[in-house]
């Protein structure tokens, strides 16, 4: 066992994946001699060489089209898009080739493919550097799309990206890379060396793409959360004071429908929360879901606390971010109503 | 290059208003085909440069044209490849299998046994040539035009029409628009729908093959319209960069369904010419010259297996058919253009070449023709037992495998919700 | 008064606006000289010329980059997408740069384009001749999504969408472009000249985008659909025999809401249809919305029916399409739930 | 180009094991900084063509330097612009004051008043040259390093400040990362957050005014790493097949982030000859010569403007600054390279040449250098009674406009949520 935060996490992940198995390569902008900007790749390609882990041109449609070429061969490429919000010139790639490969090729030829790219906001990075696509990925069929909310998950959840043999996306929300943050922006972030889940055991282990998890069980509400606002769900119960059952979904596509379904029986009261836009993001999605699987169960309507439909503001980010503070307040309405 | 219409221009200096050109091609339907505009030098005329030679010494091969079989269709020059007159006969026979092939599946087609069908009539050379310029284990990255590859490398055509058909021994399941093979037994890689896309993708496994110290190389064709895609350029530049064993051809047939060759900018620059800015060699070929499309892709395949990196060709030949079966081309090209295409037909141009080496006749041309006709309805025979698109297609129960490796929870459950 | 296919009317459109505003101009692969591989332009560029109707190089990504430029100038650029199948290259431009530069600038600049695409399965197209990718772009704010399932509509609407300010992604259901299908694929086709929306005024009119329309008034149950859709669910009420609702969208983004909100309240059931696929597609959101709106008038779980998440498979076109009778199955369980 | 560091190689013919080839700068931090491979043609050398040259006639320029300033700063050759001492000190001037509000404003970022900012140092002649260059309504789409070409059109620094600090002031609502400015009046367009993409909309932008039958003009930029994005190739393939009149310029600073030129191509050939292989003239000049780069443009935009269609210039220079306030370049580079650049710092040279010339002096450049320094403090006092992004950045009220021309019902509805 080691202390690690997510950055950590990710590069022991990365370490792992490219001491066990010699067909993983890394690459990137950036990610070779310097190591990534958020340092995800740091100390890589001196420990494994050029040619494991290296530098590219920015052409992201030309990383992920090279990257299916190379998983044809017989590699596990594991790319990098510097920022989740640059993903787009090579979503043709992602849409027309990598997730329909196996499928068109009656299963001859796929691309072991794995897509890390961080996304979110919070960093006062503006509309270009904080987006969160995610939802996007998971109406393409063909693709899988996971979101670790912690370091240990991170680790485990990367590793069983990068040995699946369909293409997953592998989004990283970098406001918590460094700490659980919670939406608190005016107070002192607690590092991740505080809490449990930055205990990483050093080798290889996985966590199984699909399975949600649940960060704190509760009776009144089930609270659907993903990523940063895992920790953002998790305070807003805590002072909305509702017996909340938070779950991390961890898995958007596939998912754990069984685990979900399983709570809201139980609860009778859903509230689903994304940093991404709301018309048509991914907690459309999951409110159709619930009300299909849970409708008579349902004792109030399902709320969605998620991003404004505008891009992200760069002088107001804590407007537009779904802090505690909105949760809370959904999480009231729906035992109220 | 196409001629270009230039714009008319006031006086230079003059400020003068701007004005948008629009490329417009030689000839329209009822006009006169007219191909001056297309320089033809003579066969022989350009040498043959070392493997190793610096790009900055190739440029004259962008502007160039590559031809070995001269008027008479005696091959002559440094490019003359030598192939011996059994690998010649080969060639032919494939080339017209692969004419027969066409054929016989548009007129299936036409009969509505099949949705849709696309010939490569007029380019066999390019698809045929350089699969035997390539060695059996290169990794091949076709588009849609290049059926000539699996029939070279001697895949059978029971197999490629059950695609065709989406019959029961469809080996895609009956997923596919006809015609998008895939033969992972024949390193022929999955056609896709979308132009361009395979270009990086053929790009980066020459890359993994350079990582692995593996020796093959890959090679892959777009159309002359298609360069314009990003793929085309992600292509060059990582090819450059990580210098790629790679072949990247462009098929220049002219057209891209009804948009002539100047709407991808071949107005003002040859395809081949692409290459320079990437300081990879761009070599131009008469596409319809066998020998010339073997020996400018041997001398590429030679370059990058010795680890002098990429090369691009641009084969210079025309679509003598219809886009596909959806297309007509009397609608924007002259009737005729086809015949006066200056650079003639691969397959008589060999033909003329092997009876000049005394090595084959007409009546044996005849007798193959017929002997070819007679295998394709033969296997096309054998195919209809297994059903037809309008007959007995593929069960639909194999709908749902693949889109993963395993079928997750919510597939299982929409196949159930389908009855299967 | 003139009867058109949709085709015609699409054409009409074009020559209207093209005839009225210098800066309406109309490009795309094969759409000058030839008018385009479904005829849509046909004798546009003879009767305006080059400049203003032009052949493009194969490069969406280019055509809608030069178009935003265009429009930045000052133009009204109506830019042709082949297929919708074949927008991805352009994804970035539209994403990115369309849909955000109103924003970014302050208002300074906009980009007033209309993108069609002709979408949508049903013609043996294969999976890139197929898709419905209209889901995605309802995710983009700043961008505006119709799709019309008439030839009235379709003129009304493509002169909206050319005349707005903001740009609009006009799909084409090219299943219903010379008769509404209605999924009865082994009967012969009514051409629309049978049909009442087949009259369409040569003139100049508008479509409002954001409206809905009834098209088939009903008590019972609310039928959510749009384009090919449409005719689809107006055969499966009758063949099911219930008092169905029938509301064609129109327009995805913005969305009216007030139409579907009435309809709901009212019947208490609602089936929602689209051929794209099932997650994260359009009607999840509208099933959110709906639950979200009428939440205590629902009587039965609200059911999608959709295309199924696999990619379009040319073989098995009819059993990917929802045909009416998986539609009145739903209609059924909904008036049964 | 960057020294290639070869791959090393087998005996050519042996079937050898294929290898990657990844580049590798010529120097790394504690690493002597090394710029041998960089050659420097005599200033003067290259004659200048004239506008309606064929492109075919040009290719020579985009592997040569064009270069006005010599060893001493005196102006040589046929490209020397001839511009009189007056003009000359406004361009000293506006390279001076670029740098002084460079050097300002990341003090303040550094001091928390703002998130982020991004200078241009020792590429100022880059901007404020091609400012001067061209019209002052011909349409500019930079990217983010041209803050240059605001300045040199005069626009008020202050309300540049005022985005910076996204205060009340701010045109942009406060919606913006600092340095994205949007200032149509001065023609001005969007800085967008992603790279490349201004490429192909200044080209639709000229083809615009061609259509229109206007006389003004696009220009474009983007930095050398940027160019193997698809809108590049898209950028050049429009303006070549339209012949659209814009000015294409890649500015190569040596540097993508932490990324060296290689990686884009640059160890095989120039990213002018780029232009090439559409038939686009590619020239490539040196960046830090303000005389050279107003010649090279004042030679496009006369192209240009005489339906002689677009040109591509490449900048020769180097990013002398960190790429960002988020970066540091001693991680990958020498820390002395950029004082061992060898084509020197524009603005050094720009003043040596007007002293050289009578028309400057050691006296008057201190002066202006303070007078500079006090006027950016001046401006920046004033803009901070506007507000920082740390203390009373604009109102949110603002913040759901704009995604719309008219705010449909469902912003409407956020923005009540809001509580606004
Ligand atoms: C991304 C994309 N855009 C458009 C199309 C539609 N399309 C299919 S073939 C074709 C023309 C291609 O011409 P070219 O590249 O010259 O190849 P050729 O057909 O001549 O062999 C077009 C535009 C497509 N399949 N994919
Ligand atoms: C599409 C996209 N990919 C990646 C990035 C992240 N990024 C910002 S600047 C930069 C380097 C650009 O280098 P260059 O084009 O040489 O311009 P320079 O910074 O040197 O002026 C990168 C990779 C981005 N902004 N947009
Ligand atoms: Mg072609
Ligand atoms: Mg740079």
């Amino acid at each position: 066992m080691a202390t690690m935060n997510m950055i950590q996490a990710i590069n022991s992940a990365l370490d792992v994946m490219l001491g066990r198995d010699d067909n993983v390569v890394v690459f990137g902008e950036d990610v070779g001699y310097f190591g990534g900007v958020f340092r995800c790749t740091a100390g890589l390609q001196k420990k494994y060489g050029k040619t494991r882990v290296f530098d590219t041109p920015i052409a992201e449609g030309g990383i992920l089209g090279t990257a299916i070429g190379m998983g044809v061969y017989g590699l596990r490429p594991v790319a990098e898009i510097q920022f989740a919000d640059y993903i787009y010139p090579a979503f043709d790639q992602l849409v027309s080739e990598a997730a329909r490969l196996r499928y068109r090729s009656g299963g001859e030829f796929w691309a072991p493919i794995t897509v890390r790219a961080p996304c979110g906001g919070g960093i006062f990075g503006g509309q270009t550097h904080s987006q969160s696509p995610e939802g996007v990925f998971t109406h393409v069929c063909g693709l899988k799309t996971v979101i670790p909310s912690n370091p240990y998950d991170a680790k485990g959840l990367l590793i069983a990206a990068i040995e699946d043999d369909d293409p997953v996306m592998f989004f990283e929300p970098k406001r918590i890379y460094n700490g659980p943050f919670d939406g608190h922006h005016d107070r002192p972030l607690q590092p991740w060396s505080k809490f449990r889940e930055s205990e990483v055991p050093e080798g290889h282990y996985r966590v199984e793409i699909g399975k949600a998890a649940i960060a704190r069980p509760g009776a009144d509400v089930t609270v659907l959360a993903y990523g940063t606002m895992v920790h953002v769900c998790l305070a807003a119960v805590a002072e909305a004071q509702v017996d909340g059952e938070v779950i991390d979904l961890r898995s958007l596509l596939p998912i754990d429908l069984d685990a979900i379904v399983t709570s809201v029986k139980k609860t009778g009261r859903c509230v689903i929360v994304h940093e991404a836009t709301r018309t048509s993001g991914y907690g459309a999605e999951l409110s159709a879901l619930v009300q299909e699987h849970c409708f008579h169960h349902l004792e109030a309507p399902i709320e969605r606390v998620t991003g404004w439909d505008t891009p992200y503001p760069h002088a107001f980010e804590w407007h537009y971010f779904p802090g505690p503070d909105r949760v809370a307040a959904a999480l009231k309405r729906v035992m109220e109503g | 290059m196409a001629r270009k219409k230039p714009t008319p221009q006031a006086a230079p200096g003059a400020t003068q208003k701007l004005r948008l050109h629009v490329p417009e091609p030689s000839a329209r339907p009822g006009e006169e085909p007219d191909f001056s505009h297309i320089r033809v030098p003579p066969a022989g005329a350009l040498p043959r440069p070392d493997i190793a030679a610096a790009e900055s010494s190739l440029r004259g091969y962008a502007d160039g044209l590559i031809r070995v079989l001269d008027e008479d269709q005696r091959a002559v020059g440094e490019w003359d490849p030598q192939l011996d007159a059994e690998t010649l006969r080969r060639g032919l026979r494939a080339m017209m299998l692969t004419r027969a092939y066409d054929d016989r599946m548009l007129r299936i087609q036409r009969q509505g046994k099949t949705s849709f069908y696309m010939k490569s009539t007029g380019e066999e050379a390019v698809a045929v040539a350089q699969a035997f310029a390539l060695d059996p284990d290169d990794m091949l990255f076709p588009s849609y035009r290049q059926q000539g590859l699996l029939i070279a490398r001697g895949h059978s055509l029971v197999d490629m029409m059950c695609q065709v058909y989406n019959n029961t021994r469809d080996r895609l399941k009956g997923r596919q628009l006809p015609i998008m093979y895939s033969v992972r037994e024949k390193g022929f890689f999955s056609i896709s729908g979308n132009l361009g896309t395979q270009f990086p993708q053929a790009v980066g496994w020459a890359m993994a093959s350079a990582m692995k110290g593996d020796t093959r190389i890959a090679a892959s064709w777009v159309g002359e319209g298609t360069t314009a895609e990003a793929d085309f350029h992600h292509a060059l530049t990582f090819a450059s960069v990580y210098q790629a064993p790679v072949i990247l051809n462009v098929v220049n047939n002219q057209y891209a369904i009804s948009s002539f060759q100047g709407f991808a900018g071949g107005e003002h620059a040859t395809f081949a010419a692409r290459a320079i800015g990437y300081g990879i060699p761009g070599l131009r070929v008469d596409g319809n010259d066998f020998l010339a499309v073997y020996a400018v892709t041997r001398w590429a395949a030679a370059r990058a297996r010795a680890n002098h990196g990429p090369t691009l060709i641009e084969l210079f030949t025309y679509r003598a058919a219809a886009h596909s079966t959806s297309d007509d081309p009397s609608a924007y090209r002259p009737q005729e253009e086809s015949a006066r295409w200056p650079l003639g037909d691969p397959v008589e141009r060999l033909q003329q070449h092997l009876i000049g080496l005394g090595q084959w006749s007409e009546a044996q041309q005849q007798a193959l023709a017929r002997e070819l006709d007679e295998q394709v309805k033969a296997d096309l025979k054998e195919a209809e037992r297994y059903g037809t698109l309008a007959t007995a297609p593929a069960s639909p129960k194999t709908m749902f495998e693949d889109v993963f490796k395993e079928m997750p929870p919510h597939l299982i459950k929409q196949r159930q919700e389908m009855g299967y």
